[in-house]
């Protein structure tokens, strides 16, 4: 059974159609990237499986239930956990008290703070533990981001542009965390204009168009495609 | 362009810790760094929305360190931020205007070139900025910038969140215009793509010093450049 | 890394639903004395607490009547204000009607006592029910807002409707048909006559007037809701409050319904509200429709944007700063009150953006420094 | 005791909302007080005032009625221009069992044993009004008035009044407090075109009816107990806009008497910059004189005494506006009433006095301080005092 | 029949010119740059004492209109440059400050002016129609808001000036590196947003009483119609203040001014109920 699926979904901003019919799935303990020229509508199709946007037609479902009526915190409440585009931090709070919100509804007391620990040394924010996030840096809150989404250990986890504004090598470690994580058995779904990162974790791979569907396969298959280079990738001589 | 011992913070805290740095004129300049160096410091205070707390700005010549960001812009100085900060409640075509403030009298806009640069503004010409999407809105930052022919660019992860054939053009574009108008480029960048398409010649910042610099033969091996990334 | 994803059972969602039942555990509990939410911590901090509520507990004894009356009138503002703190410090929701819960507890007082007197220590009875009244109250405005998704200036405004159509209402209930039981609410003139609150004793009730045993009670009462305040803060709860001001969507995308817990905060700080409206009734023998009006609406939010709306602790100390300061003020400024008062708060808010409370403890800390920089550069000097 | 000076205290708003009419009263008392003091005193015993500014705020009212009754020890206290202010103070003055003079017009009723109230109460000021004005203008009466207690009270004495005369109300409208915009108001008056408008408007706010009354071209003869006495509106507006305008007061600067003359003169060379002399203002200054006169015949400031003096019924000084006694039933005060027509141009004439009219309603429903009660209670016409 | 319509009509128009005028200058100081200006009234005001005492002088009562104008933008900008322009990244406080400012020149005016002022007469006649007869000023007024309205809207949608103030508001510092004077812009919207008020007062002088805390009768009513309108504030002021002139000349003329009054308020409640975000929140839903 799939864990997310997606029936004719649709959702247009005045004409403006950022997702048409589109029909999506993903199977658990899966690894698939959304890529897409900008505009496509990748964010948007975040939004409307968060519940943020309502769709203007078309079903969800997740785990095996239909969350289209559910509001927002119900549908993270059944397992999904989501680090946005642009950093969705608590920014006059200290590192630390963003990411204890984070987690405060799975443990408490001592077990907390160990957790809390654990994941600041792994985003290399021990330092700024106290810190006011939004005087990290761009790439620390990005950090701090996706710290918050993944430490919850989600069903399925949503990445919207994890690396970017990372060098190459923090790429490269987001991408190995990504490649644990999913070993450990969770589904994961990432939007990544870096193709680098995107061959390093796929193994399916989205081409989102218009709000549409427009290609979909193995990594090799959609670089092989020449449509999407048109469309997207450009003369590219790396992937 | 000429940076002497330049200090600079948030606050009471230090980020910048004395940089040295010189961008001749036509140049195009990468700075490259990890997370939280202080790049975007840098390029904040370079424009003057952050105030020196030492050291010196020099453009042509002149000492600019007092000076407000807004003449500084006037002067010819364009800055790209990170993040973007488009207007957000207003549409695509009124940002672009606010962009001709930078103008020298007499002279037009080009929008034709802008649009041909970012053929999407055009389009959403009339929709919000605020509901553009991340790239989008990178394009349209970059694009209000262009709008006031700026002799010198200041750039900060132009890339980010730019699909792959967008970053190809704008790499391009930006390179044209080097050489076309002779415009004076310094970037931050994370994107080896970008930075070997584009710079000609490249500085790797840490805890807020510049601790190497990097000639055009060094760009040219990957290996290097990713090294000093990784630093 | 795989040793932070290996913890146990990976999927968090059962995780996520059962952790909201939990023991409680009353240590624990007391540890949220302290905290991210409220500033000051540590040995220094409660032993000065103890210090100042010491000092507050025997002044009475070398002070006039009048003083102690007064102070204790200062007192039943402080709840109001400490309300607004959580609501709007705290929960991020500016709400410029807490005077409608004010002025709902205080009528109900009236009305309450008024009808069935003070025996039987029954001015308590009229308290707990005039303040429930203000929570119901809260309980549905805030379902009508909250869960209609207001919020910004649009929830000032709507809570300042409340209470102006309130006082307006209230003021033209001056004709004998406007009674509730033998309670007259008598318009724009005011309710008068109910009793100050009465405790029951073996030999006769003890009358509360505004005077010594009042004043105890009412300390008390700030104590005891400064410091329920502080755990309920630096709660799990208060976490999500503050989480909510700072980015509501993203509290959202946690797993939080945003509108449960301002829910929650709204009618916390109005209960308090509608507590000072009944002390502030029962102190005065008096209550008006003046009282839920707009310059009586505006006050607690200068109170509690004064003495610095990020922080109990500020709040309170910053609130009795303001009424004291401009009481005096008033006794002693004739005409120019009003112009001074104008000026001390333009001074406060451009030279202490943090508030009154904690602009004085930058301002000691700093000159503290200054004094320290000049005994070493003297040192230096020496050496 | 002897020559230890007398402490009257005086609440009345200088600042805030109602202070236009109000700091009259400060001055009033002031003037009284040096006066008194020049004479030698009460009792051989100076006046010593103590003034606080309660700044038009209910509040404030009874911080400082506390603190003036605790504190300070004063011997009387004289506060308040609304109604609401002397319903916020009177617990106050009655929990310490304090002497309490309201001067202010009002609308009648307070049965109070701590309250001397010594300004004009609508049975004063409306059975001389309604009855004039409907043998002058017609029986045809609509009434405006300030939508809380005093426009309502007053309202309820002039329905009474015109039905007693056998006149007929065409229309009653009560506007709220602080209303400034009077256009559906002024269509509906034109709509049941009365032939006398009585105007109970209370508040600077509410004066603003009758520029836009003027200016929509109304011109209907008006009635009124509060305005140009108190406001002076006839000095604020541009003529005409007051013009037709009939108000009974107990006192305004313009009343021609020897008597008036002379206050007016020491007056101004005491304020010299007064924009006006108001009733509120003459009040405040009879006020202190009655209370001189009952200490002086009580022999001490205790208020026991002076309230047995005041039942002598012989409590009486001779005003600027005429002569004023205090009603030992009620404590209230009889009052000369002029009535005052506002010309075209804002000159003021005053065709008709009534000399000494009672402030009979509350004594003759049932209200006697003199019996050895403490009551403390406001009663209104269709809410008269328990009969005995 | 036709003449009560027209009287309705006229009742509507005169709500909605309160309602308009008194609430355009706050529009710009507070739905656009955020103040929350609770010395709006006081600006009201200035600009109607400076009318009249403009009007004593000898000067025809439009030109006094325009000296009141421009007094309370004058002072709107010294107190921007002054105090206003520290507050803008906290604008919460600005509650604090203008109360302060509000106390200052409502007690201010008292003590160096006295308690009140004599007026001057409204200009012009009345017409009649039927049993009734208007105030032609009135209608003068309704004119004058209803121009006013467009008048802002090319302002800040279609110049130059419009478009650089707008970008200030929202994202400043961002202005300021694409070369905006920031400061000036400030300094220009908030005193264009006083000068409204003042010209309010100085229209509304005529038929009102003169005292320091005249400004009191206005701001209810601004505050609720700006942010009845939402966001745009241009787009929004105008639909709103249509809406509760017409709950507010319709309650009044059936039930009296009481229900009026409680009638906006509530109006109030149900429309943001509705619309969460305003009025124009809802016009340009489809866009957000
Ligand atoms: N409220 C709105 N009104 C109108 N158009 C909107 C609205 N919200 C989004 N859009 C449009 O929908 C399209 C999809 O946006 P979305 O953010 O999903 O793109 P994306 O695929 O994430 O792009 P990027 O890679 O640049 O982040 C964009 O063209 C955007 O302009
Ligand atoms: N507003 C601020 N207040 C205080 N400290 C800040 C602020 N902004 C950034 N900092 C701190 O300054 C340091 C440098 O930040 P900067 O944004 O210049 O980094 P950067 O090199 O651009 O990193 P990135 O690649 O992540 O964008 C960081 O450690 C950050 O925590
Ligand atoms: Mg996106
Ligand atoms: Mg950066």
């Amino acid at each position: 059974m799939a864990i997310l699926q997606t029936r004719d979904l649709e959702k247009n901003f005045g004409g403006v159609f950022v997702a048409r019919s589109i029909n999506f799935e993903m199977q658990p303990g899966e690894i698939h990237c959304l890529i897409g020229p900008n505009g496509a509508g990748k964010s948007s199709f975040f939004r409307l499986i968060l519940g943020q946007h309502r769709p203007t037609a078309g079903t969800i479902w997740f785990d095996g239930q239909d969350i289209t009526p559910l509001r927002s915190y119900q549908r993270i409440r059944l397992g999904i956990s989501v680090k946005f585009q642009v950093p969705g931090i608590f920014k006059a709070l200290s590192v630390w008290q963003n990411l204890e919100i984070a987690l405060q509804d799975n443990l408490q007391g001592d077990s907390l703070s160990a957790e809390i620990r654990q994941v600041l040394d792994f985003i290399e924010l021990r330092d700024q533990a106290a810190e006011r996030a939004g005087n990290l840096s761009h790439g620390q809150q990005q950090w701090l981001e996706i710290g918050m989404a993944m430490s919850v250990k989600p069903k399925l986890l949503l990445l919207d542009e994890p690396t970017a504004g990372m060098s190459p090598q923090e790429t490269a470690k987001t991408g190995d965390m990504v490649r644990t994580l999913n070993a450990e058995g969770m589904t994961i779904l990432a939007v990544e204009h870096d193709m680098t990162f995107v061959r390093q974790i796929a193994q399916q791979v989205t081409v989102l168009h218009f709000g549409e569907i427009f290609a979909q396969g193995t990594i090799d298959q959609i670089v092989a495609d020449e449509r999407v280079a048109k469309i997207y990738l450009g003369k590219t001589n790396e992937a | 362009m000429q940076i002497i011992g330049l200090r600079s913070g948030y606050g009471g805290k230090p980020v910048l810790q004395g940089i040295d740095l010189e961008v001749g004129k036509g140049e195009i300049v990468a700075v490259i760094g990890r997370n939280g160096v202080g790049k975007s410091t840098l390029m904040r205070a370079l424009m003057g929305l952050l105030p020196a707390t030492a050291g010196q700005i020099l453009i042509a010549d002149r000492d600019v360190t007092q000076v407000s960001p807004h003449k500084r812009a006037r002067m010819g100085l364009g800055y790209i931020p990170q993040g973007r900060d488009v207007f957000p409640r207003m549409t695509v075509a009124e940002n672009l205007a606010v962009g001709e403030t930078l103008l020298k009298r007499g002279i037009d806009p080009d929008y034709k070139r802008i649009y041909q640069y970012f053929p999407v503004l055009k389009e959403r010409a009339t929709q919000r900025a605020g509901t553009l999407s991340g790239g989008q809105q990178q394009q349209l930052a970059i694009a209000r910038v262009l709008v006031g022919r700026p002799d010198i660019i200041l750039l900060d992860e132009p890339s980010e969140g730019i699909q792959p054939n967008i970053v190809q053009d704008i790499a391009r574009n930006v390179r044209d215009l080097n050489r076309e108008l002779g415009i004076t480029v310094l970037f931050v960048e994370q994107n080896l793509d970008m930075i070997t398409l584009l710079a000609q010649r490249c500085f790797v910042i840490d805890k807020g010093q510049i601790v190497a610099s990097l000639s055009a033969e060094d760009l040219n091996d990957p290996e290097t450049v990713r090294r000093h990334l990784a630093l | 890394m795989s040793d932070l994803a290996s913890r146990e059972g990976t999927a968090g969602a059962t995780g996520r639903a059962g952790g909201a039942r939990r023991r409680w555990r009353p240590l624990r509990t007391l540890a949220r004395l302290n905290g991210p939410q409220t500033l000051g911590r540590g040995p220094a901090f409660w032993i000065g607490f103890v210090v100042v509520c010491a000092l507050v507990g025997i002044y009475p004894l070398f002070s006039d009547g009048w003083t102690v009356g007064n102070t204790a009138y200062f007192f039943t503002w402080t709840f109001m204000a400490m309300g607004l703190c959580v609501i709007w410090g705290y929960a991020g929701a500016l709400s410029f009607g807490q005077t409608a819960f004010f002025g709902l507890s205080g009528y109900a007082y009236g009305v309450l006592t008024l009808n069935f007197g003070s025996a039987y220590g029954f001015t308590f009875g009229a308290l707990l029910i005039g303040v429930a009244a203000s929570a119901l109250l809260a309980l549905l405005l805030g379902y009508f807002l909250f869960y209609g998704r207001i919020s910004g200036v649009f929830l000032g405004i709507v809570t300042l409707s409340v209470t102006l159509v309130f006082e307006t209402f209230m003021a033209q209930t001056a004709g004998p048909e406007w009674t509730v039981g033998s309670a007259r609410l008598n318009g724009f003139n005011g309710m008068t006559g109910m009793p100050p609150l009465t405790l029951p004793w073996f030999d006769g009730d003890i009358v509360l007037w505004p005077d010594i045993p009042l004043y105890y009670l009412l300390m008390g009462l700030v104590i005891v809701c400064y410091l329920g305040l502080r755990i309920f803060v630096n709660s799990r709860f208060g976490n999500v409050l503050v989480a909510i001001r700072e980015n509501p969507d993203r509290a959202e995308t946690l797993g939080y319904d945003i509108r449960r817990y301002q829910l929650g905060a709204f009618v916390v700080g109005s209960s308090l509200a509608g507590l000072s409206g009944v002390l502030y009734t029962a102190w005065g023998q008096y209550i008006t429709p003046n009282s839920m009006g707009l310059y009586a609406a505006a006050l607690p939010i200068v109170w509690v944007a004064v003495g610095g709306r990020s922080d109990l602790t500020a709040t309170l100390v910053g609130t009795l700063a303001v009424l004291w300061v401009f009481q005096t003020l008033t006794i002693y400024g004739s005409q120019y009150a009003l112009v001074v008062m104008g000026a001390l708060l333009l001074v406060t808010v451009l030279f202490a953006p943090r508030g009154l409370a904690l602009g004085l403890v930058d301002l000691a800390g700093w000159s503290w420094g200054r004094l320290r920089g000049r005994k070493a550069r003297n040192g230096q000097g020496d050496a | 005791q002897d020559g230890e000076p007398i402490r009257i205290g005086i609440l009345e708003d200088q600042s805030g909302e109602f202070a236009a009419a109000t700091i009259q009263k400060v001055h009033g008392a002031q003037l009284a007080a040096a006066e008194i003091n020049e004479a030698g005193g009460i009792l051989g015993r100076p006046i010593e005032l103590v003034i606080y500014d309660p700044q038009s705020d209910n509040r404030r009212y009874q911080e400082l009625m506390r603190r003036i009754l605790q504190r300070d020890q004063v011997d009387v206290v004289f506060a308040g221009f609304s109604s609401a202010s002397r319903e916020a103070v009177r617990p106050i003055v009655n929990q310490f069992d304090a002497l309490y003079f309201y001067t202010n017009q009002y609308e009648g009723g307070v049965c109070d044993a701590n309250v001397v109230a010594t300004g004009a109460v609508p049975e004063q000021q409306f059975s001389t009004l309604v009855p004039w004005m409907m043998e002058q203008y017609g029986p045809r009466v609509y009434t405006i008035a300030a939508d809380y207690n005093f426009g309502q009270i007053s309202a309820e004495w002039v329905r009474q009044l015109v039905e007693e005369n056998g006149g007929e109300m065409v229309g009653e409208e009560f506007i709220p407090l602080g209303v400034s915009q009077f256009s559906q108001t002024i269509q509906n008056i034109q709509e049941a075109d009365p032939d006398v408008l009585m105007t109970l408007l209370v508040g600077t706010a509410q004066a603003s009816f009758y520029e836009q009354a003027a200016s929509a071209n109304l011109g209907i003869p008006m009635g009124s107990s509060v305005n140009v006495a108190q406001g002076y509106e006839h000095r604020r507006f541009d003529p005409p806009a007051l013009s037709g305008m009939h108000v009974t007061a107990n006192y305004i600067e313009e009343v021609d008497t020897p008597a008036s003359r002379d206050f007016v003169e020491r007056w101004r060379a005491m304020f010299p910059d007064e924009v006006y002399i108001n009733q509120p203002g003459q009040n405040s200054y009879v006020g202190i004189y009655l209370y001189a006169t009952a200490v002086e015949m009580a022999g001490s400031t205790d208020m026991a005494a002076v309230r047995e003096a005041i039942q002598t019924g012989d409590v009486c000084v001779d005003a600027p506006e005429g002569r004023v006694c205090i009603d030992p039933a009620s404590q209230h005060a009889s009052h000369t009433i002029y009535l005052v027509e506002v010309g075209e141009d804002h000159s003021i004439t005053i065709p008709q006095v009534w000399e000494n009219i009672e402030p009979y309603w509350l004594g003759e429903a049932g209200c006697d301080l003199t019996l050895d009660e403490d009551p403390d209670a406001q009663y209104t016409p269709s809410n008269p005092p328990p009969a005995r | 029949m036709l003449e009560g319509l027209f009287a309705f009509l006229f009742q509507f128009g005169d709500a909605f010119a309160f309602l308009v005028l008194s609430a355009s200058g706050l529009a710009i100081i507070f739905g656009m740059m955020g103040v929350i200006n609770l010395a709006h009234g006081e600006f009201i005001m200035c600009g109607a004492y400076v009318t009249v005492t403009a009007a004593h002088a000898g000067l025809p009562l439009p030109l006094a209109i325009a000296c009141g104008s421009l007094a309370a933008g004058i002072i709107g900008i010294a107190l921007e440059r002054a105090i206003i322009n520290r507050l803008f990244d906290r604008p919460l406080d600005t509650i604090v400050a203008t109360w302060g400012i509000s106390l200052i020149a409502t007690q201010g005016t008292l003590i160096l002016l006295g308690s009140t002022m004599p007026g001057v007469g409204t200009p012009l006649g009345s017409f009649e129609m039927g049993s009734y007869s208007f105030s032609e000023y009135r209608v003068v007024l309704m004119v004058i808001a209803v121009a006013m309205m467009g008048g802002l809207y090319l302002l800040f949608h279609r110049t130059r000036y419009g478009i650089l103030a707008r970008a200030t508001i929202q994202v400043p510092h961002m202005a300021s590196a694409l070369g905006v004077n920031t400061k000036v812009m400030h300094s220009l919207t908030f005193g264009l947003g006083a000068a409204l008020a003042g010209l309010a007062g100085g229209l509304y002088a005529p038929t009102m009483t003169l005292v320091p805390t005249m400004g009191t009768a206005f701001i209810v009513e601004s505050f609720v119609t700006v942010v009845v309108g939402g966001a745009d504030v241009f787009l929004g002021t105008a639909p709103a203040a249509v809406v509760l002139a017409f709950i507010k000349a319709g309650m009044t003329s059936l039930y009296g001014q009481l229900f009026g009054l409680i009638g906006l308020l509530l109006t109030v409640i149900v429309v943001i109920r509705i619309m969460p975000r305003g009025l124009s929140g809802w016009l340009l839903r489809g866009r957000e």
